[in-house]
Protein backbone atom coordinates (compact mmCIF):
# COMPACT_ATOMS: atom_id res chain seq x y z
CA UNK A 1 0.00 0.00 0.00
CA UNK A 2 1.36 3.43 -0.75
CA UNK A 3 -0.60 5.46 0.57
CA UNK A 4 -1.53 5.58 4.36
CA UNK A 5 -3.64 8.17 6.65
CA UNK A 6 -3.75 7.55 10.19
CA UNK A 7 -3.69 8.53 13.83
CA UNK A 8 -1.09 6.91 14.84
CA UNK A 9 2.53 7.69 14.76
CA UNK A 10 4.82 5.76 12.18
CA UNK A 11 8.83 4.90 12.65
CA UNK A 12 10.65 7.54 10.27
CA UNK A 13 13.50 5.36 10.56
CA UNK A 14 12.17 1.70 10.04
CA UNK A 15 10.27 2.97 7.08
CA UNK A 16 12.79 4.55 5.35
CA UNK A 17 14.76 1.11 5.71
CA UNK A 18 12.55 -0.74 4.48
CA UNK A 19 11.79 1.51 1.77
CA UNK A 20 15.33 1.70 0.55
CA UNK A 21 15.98 -2.43 1.34
CA UNK A 22 15.84 -5.27 -1.56
CA UNK A 23 16.47 -2.08 -4.79
CA UNK A 24 19.06 -3.56 -6.87
CA UNK A 25 17.17 -1.89 -9.43
CA UNK A 26 17.14 1.33 -8.11
CA UNK A 27 19.82 3.49 -8.00
CA UNK A 28 17.98 6.35 -5.81
CA UNK A 29 15.97 6.43 -2.94
CA UNK A 30 14.63 10.56 -1.93
CA UNK A 31 12.78 10.95 1.22
CA UNK A 32 11.40 13.69 2.43
CA UNK A 33 9.90 13.85 6.44
CA UNK A 34 8.05 16.88 7.54
CA UNK A 35 8.16 17.44 11.21
CA UNK A 36 5.99 19.86 13.49
CA UNK A 37 8.04 22.61 14.29
CA UNK A 38 7.88 24.87 18.01
CA UNK A 39 7.46 27.86 16.68
CA UNK A 40 6.48 30.72 18.99
CA UNK A 41 4.53 28.91 21.72
CA UNK A 42 3.16 26.02 20.01
CA UNK A 43 1.50 23.71 22.47
CA UNK A 44 0.07 21.44 19.85
CA UNK A 45 -0.61 20.69 16.11
CA UNK A 46 -4.02 19.44 15.43
CA UNK A 47 -4.36 18.20 12.27
CA UNK A 48 -7.84 17.50 10.60
CA UNK A 49 -8.61 15.97 7.49
CA UNK A 50 -11.63 14.03 5.41
CA UNK A 51 -11.62 10.31 5.46
CA UNK A 52 -12.16 8.59 2.07
CA UNK A 53 -11.32 11.92 0.21
CA UNK A 54 -7.79 12.15 1.63
CA UNK A 55 -6.53 8.26 1.01
CA UNK A 56 -8.48 9.19 -2.98
CA UNK A 57 -6.48 12.38 -3.36
CA UNK A 58 -3.08 11.29 -2.22
CA UNK A 59 -3.20 7.94 -4.07
CA UNK A 60 -4.23 10.32 -7.27
CA UNK A 61 -1.39 12.26 -6.45
CA UNK A 62 0.95 9.14 -6.09
CA UNK A 63 -0.58 7.82 -9.72
CA UNK A 64 0.24 11.32 -11.21
CA UNK A 65 3.99 11.04 -9.97
CA UNK A 66 4.23 7.66 -11.52
CA UNK A 67 3.07 8.58 -14.89
CA UNK A 68 5.22 11.64 -15.25
CA UNK A 69 8.50 10.06 -13.31
CA UNK A 70 10.47 6.87 -14.39
CA UNK A 71 9.37 5.47 -10.71
CA UNK A 72 9.96 2.22 -8.60
CA UNK A 73 8.01 2.93 -5.77
CA UNK A 74 6.25 5.79 -3.70
CA UNK A 75 5.33 6.25 -0.34
CA UNK A 76 2.80 8.48 1.39
CA UNK A 77 2.44 8.78 4.89
CA UNK A 78 0.17 11.11 6.86
CA UNK A 79 -0.93 11.56 10.03
CA UNK A 80 -3.85 13.41 11.32
CA UNK A 81 -4.84 14.21 14.89
CA UNK A 82 -3.06 16.01 17.82
CA UNK A 83 0.95 16.77 17.53
CA UNK A 84 3.47 17.90 19.61
CA UNK A 85 6.67 19.72 18.68
CA UNK A 86 9.71 17.53 17.23
CA UNK A 87 6.80 14.87 16.22
CA UNK A 88 6.60 13.78 12.88
CA UNK A 89 3.64 14.93 10.76
CA UNK A 90 3.95 12.87 7.41
CA UNK A 91 7.00 11.31 5.10
CA UNK A 92 7.07 10.52 1.00
CA UNK A 93 9.41 8.56 -0.32
CA UNK A 94 10.44 7.81 -3.74
CA UNK A 95 12.18 5.60 -5.37
CA UNK A 96 13.92 5.99 -9.30
CA UNK A 97 16.51 4.14 -10.94
CA UNK A 98 18.47 8.11 -11.08
CA UNK A 99 18.42 10.51 -8.42
CA UNK A 100 17.02 13.61 -11.08
CA UNK A 101 13.55 11.16 -11.11
CA UNK A 102 13.30 10.70 -7.58
CA UNK A 103 14.16 14.33 -6.50
CA UNK A 104 12.10 15.70 -9.05
CA UNK A 105 8.94 13.26 -7.94
CA UNK A 106 9.39 13.95 -4.13
CA UNK A 107 9.20 17.79 -5.02
CA UNK A 108 6.13 17.04 -6.88
CA UNK A 109 4.68 14.83 -4.28
CA UNK A 110 4.96 17.09 -1.29
CA UNK A 111 3.93 20.47 -3.22
CA UNK A 112 0.66 18.63 -4.53
CA UNK A 113 0.41 17.23 -1.05
CA UNK A 114 0.43 20.31 0.53
CA UNK A 115 -2.37 21.82 -1.96
CA UNK A 116 -4.24 19.55 -2.93
CA UNK A 117 -4.88 16.74 -0.11
CA UNK A 118 -7.99 17.59 2.50
CA UNK A 119 -6.11 18.28 5.37
CA UNK A 120 -6.19 21.07 7.38
CA UNK A 121 -3.54 22.24 10.37
CA UNK A 122 -4.97 24.40 13.62
CA UNK A 123 -2.35 25.54 16.03
CA UNK A 124 -2.92 24.95 19.62
CA UNK A 125 -0.56 27.55 21.70
CA UNK A 126 0.61 27.22 25.16
CA UNK A 127 -1.74 30.00 26.19
CA UNK A 128 -4.29 27.87 25.27
CA UNK A 129 -5.58 30.59 22.06
CA UNK A 130 -6.01 28.35 19.00
CA UNK A 131 -5.68 29.41 15.22
CA UNK A 132 -6.44 27.46 11.93
CA UNK A 133 -2.87 27.76 9.60
CA UNK A 134 -3.41 29.51 6.76
CA UNK A 135 -2.48 28.54 3.40
CA UNK A 136 0.50 30.58 1.55
CA UNK A 137 0.14 31.58 -1.54
CA UNK A 138 3.06 30.37 -2.00
CA UNK A 139 2.44 26.55 -1.88
CA UNK A 140 -0.67 27.10 -4.37
CA UNK A 141 2.00 29.06 -6.51
CA UNK A 142 4.49 25.95 -6.25
CA UNK A 143 2.03 24.16 -7.99
CA UNK A 144 2.44 25.81 -11.29
CA UNK A 145 6.47 24.47 -11.19
CA UNK A 146 4.52 21.61 -13.07
CA UNK B 1 -27.64 14.90 0.15
CA UNK B 2 -24.56 14.66 2.62
CA UNK B 3 -23.10 18.05 3.04
CA UNK B 4 -20.03 17.61 4.91
CA UNK B 5 -18.03 20.39 6.51
CA UNK B 6 -14.38 20.78 7.85
CA UNK B 7 -11.88 23.15 9.34
CA UNK B 8 -13.13 26.50 10.24
CA UNK B 9 -16.29 26.24 8.06
CA UNK B 10 -17.03 23.28 10.35
CA UNK B 11 -16.45 25.50 13.57
CA UNK B 12 -18.70 28.12 12.30
CA UNK B 13 -21.61 26.31 11.15
CA UNK B 14 -21.35 24.34 14.29
CA UNK B 15 -21.11 20.63 12.55
CA UNK B 16 -19.19 18.41 10.95
CA UNK B 17 -22.03 16.77 8.51
CA UNK B 18 -25.71 17.31 7.48
CA UNK B 19 -28.04 15.44 5.62
CA UNK B 20 -30.15 17.99 3.58
CA UNK B 21 -33.09 17.83 0.78
CA UNK B 22 -32.42 19.89 -1.69
CA UNK B 23 -33.13 20.75 -5.22
CA UNK B 24 -30.36 22.66 -5.77
CA UNK B 25 -28.53 21.83 -9.35
CA UNK B 26 -25.17 23.42 -8.90
CA UNK B 27 -22.89 23.89 -5.85
CA UNK B 28 -23.54 27.92 -6.30
CA UNK B 29 -27.36 26.80 -5.96
CA UNK B 30 -26.65 25.24 -2.84
CA UNK B 31 -24.18 28.07 -1.41
CA UNK B 32 -27.69 30.20 -1.59
CA UNK B 33 -30.04 27.91 -0.34
CA UNK B 34 -27.35 27.37 3.01
CA UNK B 35 -27.05 31.04 3.25
CA UNK B 36 -30.59 32.11 3.47
CA UNK B 37 -31.21 29.77 6.29
CA UNK B 38 -29.79 30.84 9.24
CA UNK B 39 -26.67 33.88 10.09
CA UNK B 40 -24.09 31.23 10.87
CA UNK B 41 -24.66 29.59 7.45
CA UNK B 42 -24.51 32.83 5.74
CA UNK B 43 -21.51 34.40 8.05
CA UNK B 44 -19.59 30.76 6.64
CA UNK B 45 -20.02 31.31 2.94
CA UNK B 46 -19.58 35.56 2.72
CA UNK B 47 -16.54 35.15 1.32
CA UNK B 48 -16.00 32.43 -1.43
CA UNK B 49 -12.33 33.11 -2.35
CA UNK B 50 -11.51 31.68 1.34
CA UNK B 51 -13.41 28.08 0.53
CA UNK B 52 -13.10 24.99 -1.46
CA UNK B 53 -15.91 22.28 -2.62
CA UNK B 54 -15.52 18.64 -3.83
CA UNK B 55 -18.52 17.30 -5.15
CA UNK B 56 -17.81 13.15 -4.44
CA UNK B 57 -14.74 13.77 -2.92
CA UNK B 58 -13.03 15.54 -6.24
CA UNK B 59 -12.41 18.72 -5.56
CA UNK B 60 -14.44 21.14 -7.79
CA UNK B 61 -15.49 24.90 -8.97
CA UNK B 62 -18.70 26.57 -7.40
CA UNK B 63 -20.45 26.53 -10.79
CA UNK B 64 -20.10 22.31 -10.76
CA UNK B 65 -23.19 20.85 -11.42
CA UNK B 66 -24.80 18.92 -8.69
CA UNK B 67 -26.87 16.34 -10.93
CA UNK B 68 -26.42 12.53 -9.11
CA UNK B 69 -24.15 14.00 -6.58
CA UNK B 70 -23.91 12.00 -2.77
CA UNK B 71 -21.96 14.11 -0.99
CA UNK B 72 -20.68 18.08 -1.41
CA UNK B 73 -17.90 19.12 1.69
CA UNK B 74 -16.90 22.84 2.21
CA UNK B 75 -13.74 23.39 3.27
CA UNK B 76 -10.97 26.27 3.39
CA UNK B 77 -7.96 25.65 0.99
CA UNK B 78 -5.75 22.90 2.40
CA UNK B 79 -2.69 23.04 4.80
CA UNK B 80 -0.82 19.55 4.48
CA UNK B 81 2.21 18.54 4.40
CA UNK C 1 30.64 15.26 12.36
CA UNK C 2 28.21 15.76 9.32
CA UNK C 3 30.85 14.04 7.16
CA UNK C 4 31.25 10.67 7.06
CA UNK C 5 34.34 8.42 4.66
CA UNK C 6 33.69 4.72 5.61
CA UNK C 7 34.36 0.77 4.37
CA UNK C 8 32.06 -0.03 6.99
CA UNK C 9 28.05 -0.54 6.17
CA UNK C 10 25.95 2.25 7.68
CA UNK C 11 22.47 1.47 9.26
CA UNK C 12 20.70 3.89 6.64
CA UNK C 13 16.97 3.60 8.33
CA UNK C 14 18.87 4.45 11.93
CA UNK C 15 21.20 7.45 10.56
CA UNK C 16 17.70 8.95 8.85
CA UNK C 17 15.90 8.41 12.28
CA UNK C 18 18.94 10.10 14.55
CA UNK C 19 19.19 12.84 11.64
CA UNK C 20 15.08 13.71 11.68
CA UNK C 21 14.99 13.25 15.63
CA UNK C 22 14.88 16.08 18.24
CA UNK C 23 14.39 18.64 15.81
CA UNK C 24 11.27 21.01 16.80
CA UNK C 25 12.93 23.72 15.26
CA UNK C 26 12.60 22.61 11.64
CA UNK C 27 10.03 21.70 9.84
CA UNK C 28 11.84 19.55 6.62
CA UNK C 29 14.13 16.62 6.38
CA UNK C 30 15.62 15.59 3.10
CA UNK C 31 17.29 12.37 2.52
CA UNK C 32 19.03 10.50 -0.27
CA UNK C 33 20.23 7.30 -0.54
CA UNK C 34 22.44 6.18 -3.42
CA UNK C 35 22.47 2.56 -4.10
CA UNK C 36 24.19 -0.17 -6.16
CA UNK C 37 21.88 -1.08 -9.29
CA UNK C 38 22.21 -4.05 -10.31
CA UNK C 39 22.63 -3.30 -14.17
CA UNK C 40 23.63 -6.18 -16.60
CA UNK C 41 25.75 -8.71 -15.01
CA UNK C 42 27.22 -6.47 -12.75
CA UNK C 43 28.67 -8.56 -9.72
CA UNK C 44 30.27 -5.34 -7.26
CA UNK C 45 31.08 -1.94 -7.81
CA UNK C 46 34.32 -1.30 -6.19
CA UNK C 47 34.52 2.52 -5.14
CA UNK C 48 38.10 4.52 -4.77
CA UNK C 49 38.63 7.64 -3.42
CA UNK C 50 41.59 10.08 -2.36
CA UNK C 51 42.29 9.80 1.46
CA UNK C 52 42.29 12.86 3.15
CA UNK C 53 41.20 14.97 0.09
CA UNK C 54 37.67 13.49 -0.23
CA UNK C 55 36.63 14.01 3.77
CA UNK C 56 38.08 18.04 2.87
CA UNK C 57 36.12 18.20 -0.42
CA UNK C 58 32.72 16.29 1.17
CA UNK C 59 33.19 19.15 4.17
CA UNK C 60 33.83 22.05 2.43
CA UNK C 61 30.69 20.83 -0.43
CA UNK C 62 28.44 20.94 2.56
CA UNK C 63 29.96 23.91 4.05
CA UNK C 64 28.79 25.89 0.37
CA UNK C 65 25.15 24.35 0.73
CA UNK C 66 25.44 26.14 4.43
CA UNK C 67 26.49 29.14 3.33
CA UNK C 68 23.50 29.50 0.83
CA UNK C 69 20.09 27.52 2.06
CA UNK C 70 19.15 28.30 5.44
CA UNK C 71 19.86 24.92 6.74
CA UNK C 72 19.77 23.31 10.44
CA UNK C 73 22.17 20.35 9.68
CA UNK C 74 23.62 18.68 6.71
CA UNK C 75 25.25 14.89 6.91
CA UNK C 76 26.94 13.38 4.34
CA UNK C 77 27.90 9.26 4.55
CA UNK C 78 29.78 7.73 1.64
CA UNK C 79 31.13 4.36 1.56
CA UNK C 80 34.49 2.84 -0.51
CA UNK C 81 35.42 -0.05 -0.91
CA UNK C 82 33.23 -3.24 -3.15
CA UNK C 83 29.78 -3.11 -3.06
CA UNK C 84 27.03 -5.19 -3.99
CA UNK C 85 24.16 -4.90 -5.75
CA UNK C 86 21.55 -3.17 -3.72
CA UNK C 87 24.00 -2.09 -1.12
CA UNK C 88 23.74 1.83 -0.29
CA UNK C 89 26.68 3.32 -1.35
CA UNK C 90 26.49 6.66 0.18
CA UNK C 91 23.88 9.26 1.85
CA UNK C 92 23.01 12.73 2.39
CA UNK C 93 19.91 14.51 4.72
CA UNK C 94 19.55 17.79 4.89
CA UNK C 95 17.00 19.95 7.59
CA UNK C 96 15.54 23.07 7.19
CA UNK C 97 12.68 25.30 8.87
CA UNK C 98 11.17 25.10 5.09
CA UNK C 99 11.08 22.40 2.44
CA UNK C 100 11.98 24.36 -0.36
CA UNK C 101 15.61 24.63 1.66
CA UNK C 102 15.76 21.39 2.74
CA UNK C 103 14.94 19.86 -1.44
CA UNK C 104 17.79 22.32 -2.98
CA UNK C 105 20.36 21.68 -0.91
CA UNK C 106 20.45 17.90 -0.81
CA UNK C 107 19.80 18.20 -4.78
CA UNK C 108 22.99 20.70 -4.54
CA UNK C 109 24.58 18.36 -2.25
CA UNK C 110 24.98 15.54 -4.89
CA UNK C 111 25.39 16.97 -7.97
CA UNK C 112 28.51 18.60 -6.39
CA UNK C 113 29.49 15.10 -4.66
CA UNK C 114 28.83 13.57 -8.05
CA UNK C 115 31.43 15.24 -9.84
CA UNK C 116 33.30 17.41 -7.61
CA UNK C 117 34.51 14.65 -4.80
CA UNK C 118 37.18 12.06 -5.57
CA UNK C 119 35.58 9.19 -5.58
CA UNK C 120 36.10 6.45 -9.01
CA UNK C 121 33.64 3.48 -9.18
CA UNK C 122 34.45 0.09 -11.18
CA UNK C 123 31.89 -2.41 -11.94
CA UNK C 124 32.89 -5.56 -11.96
CA UNK C 125 31.05 -8.19 -13.82
CA UNK C 126 29.63 -11.61 -13.16
CA UNK C 127 31.69 -12.53 -16.26
CA UNK C 128 35.31 -10.94 -13.89
CA UNK C 129 35.39 -8.27 -16.83
CA UNK C 130 35.78 -5.09 -15.08
CA UNK C 131 35.29 -1.43 -16.11
CA UNK C 132 35.63 2.01 -14.67
CA UNK C 133 32.61 4.10 -14.49
CA UNK C 134 33.06 6.92 -17.18
CA UNK C 135 31.78 10.44 -15.65
CA UNK C 136 28.56 11.62 -17.56
CA UNK C 137 28.37 15.19 -19.52
CA UNK C 138 25.03 15.33 -17.72
CA UNK C 139 26.70 15.36 -14.11
CA UNK C 140 28.70 17.79 -15.30
CA UNK C 141 26.21 19.86 -16.74
CA UNK C 142 23.82 19.54 -13.47
CA UNK C 143 26.39 21.63 -11.87
CA UNK C 144 25.54 25.21 -13.72
CA UNK C 145 22.00 25.17 -12.32
CA UNK C 146 23.74 26.04 -9.36
CA UNK D 1 56.96 16.05 -3.91
CA UNK D 2 54.07 13.23 -3.78
CA UNK D 3 52.53 12.29 -6.85
CA UNK D 4 49.32 10.47 -6.34
CA UNK D 5 47.62 8.28 -8.96
CA UNK D 6 44.07 6.95 -9.02
CA UNK D 7 41.30 4.49 -11.04
CA UNK D 8 42.84 3.86 -14.50
CA UNK D 9 45.35 6.46 -14.02
CA UNK D 10 47.15 4.47 -11.33
CA UNK D 11 46.54 1.01 -13.00
CA UNK D 12 48.20 2.21 -16.37
CA UNK D 13 50.98 3.71 -14.52
CA UNK D 14 51.31 0.85 -12.49
CA UNK D 15 51.48 2.71 -9.04
CA UNK D 16 49.40 4.59 -6.64
CA UNK D 17 52.51 7.25 -5.70
CA UNK D 18 55.42 8.13 -5.84
CA UNK D 19 58.24 10.34 -4.63
CA UNK D 20 59.41 12.69 -7.54
CA UNK D 21 62.11 15.25 -7.05
CA UNK D 22 61.37 17.94 -9.60
CA UNK D 23 61.97 22.03 -10.74
CA UNK D 24 59.06 21.58 -12.74
CA UNK D 25 57.13 24.74 -12.15
CA UNK D 26 53.31 24.12 -13.03
CA UNK D 27 51.19 21.12 -13.68
CA UNK D 28 52.10 20.71 -17.26
CA UNK D 29 55.85 20.67 -16.66
CA UNK D 30 55.37 18.14 -14.50
CA UNK D 31 53.47 16.09 -16.46
CA UNK D 32 55.55 16.65 -19.40
CA UNK D 33 58.59 15.45 -17.45
CA UNK D 34 56.34 12.45 -16.15
CA UNK D 35 55.64 12.08 -19.86
CA UNK D 36 59.56 11.95 -21.35
CA UNK D 37 60.34 9.47 -18.65
CA UNK D 38 58.27 5.96 -19.73
CA UNK D 39 55.64 4.92 -22.26
CA UNK D 40 53.52 4.56 -19.22
CA UNK D 41 53.29 7.59 -18.41
CA UNK D 42 52.62 9.31 -21.98
CA UNK D 43 49.91 6.86 -22.57
CA UNK D 44 48.52 7.55 -19.24
CA UNK D 45 48.84 11.18 -19.87
CA UNK D 46 47.58 10.92 -23.48
CA UNK D 47 44.16 12.79 -23.33
CA UNK D 48 44.84 15.71 -20.58
CA UNK D 49 41.02 16.59 -21.50
CA UNK D 50 40.20 13.08 -20.00
CA UNK D 51 41.87 13.96 -16.63
CA UNK D 52 41.88 16.44 -13.37
CA UNK D 53 44.36 17.25 -11.40
CA UNK D 54 44.48 18.45 -7.44
CA UNK D 55 47.15 20.15 -6.36
CA UNK D 56 47.42 19.94 -2.12
CA UNK D 57 43.83 18.30 -2.35
CA UNK D 58 42.27 20.82 -4.23
CA UNK D 59 40.88 20.63 -7.53
CA UNK D 60 43.28 22.62 -9.79
CA UNK D 61 43.87 23.10 -13.72
CA UNK D 62 47.30 21.63 -15.71
CA UNK D 63 48.78 25.57 -15.70
CA UNK D 64 48.44 25.51 -12.28
CA UNK D 65 51.53 26.88 -10.21
CA UNK D 66 53.80 23.81 -8.11
CA UNK D 67 55.55 26.86 -5.91
CA UNK D 68 55.45 24.98 -2.24
CA UNK D 69 53.14 22.10 -3.24
CA UNK D 70 53.70 18.83 -1.06
CA UNK D 71 51.03 16.79 -3.20
CA UNK D 72 50.27 16.53 -6.54
CA UNK D 73 47.06 13.75 -7.63
CA UNK D 74 46.32 12.63 -10.75
CA UNK D 75 42.96 11.08 -11.99
CA UNK D 76 40.21 10.63 -14.30
CA UNK D 77 36.78 12.90 -13.84
CA UNK D 78 35.11 11.76 -10.64
CA UNK D 79 32.12 9.48 -10.32
CA UNK D 80 31.19 9.50 -6.86
CA UNK D 81 27.48 9.19 -5.73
Amino acid sequence: MPVSVQDAPFDYGAECERFASGRADMGAVVTFAGIVRGDGDLARMEIEHYPGMTEKALGEIAEKARRRWSLGDVLVIHRYGMLTPGERIMMVATAAPHRRNAFEAADFLMDYLKSRAPFWKKEHMADRGEAWVAAKDEDEDALSRW
Amino acid sequence: MDVLYFAWVRERIGLPKERIETSATTVSDLVAELRAREERYDAAFADLTALRVAVDQELTDFDAPLAGAREVAFFPPMTGG
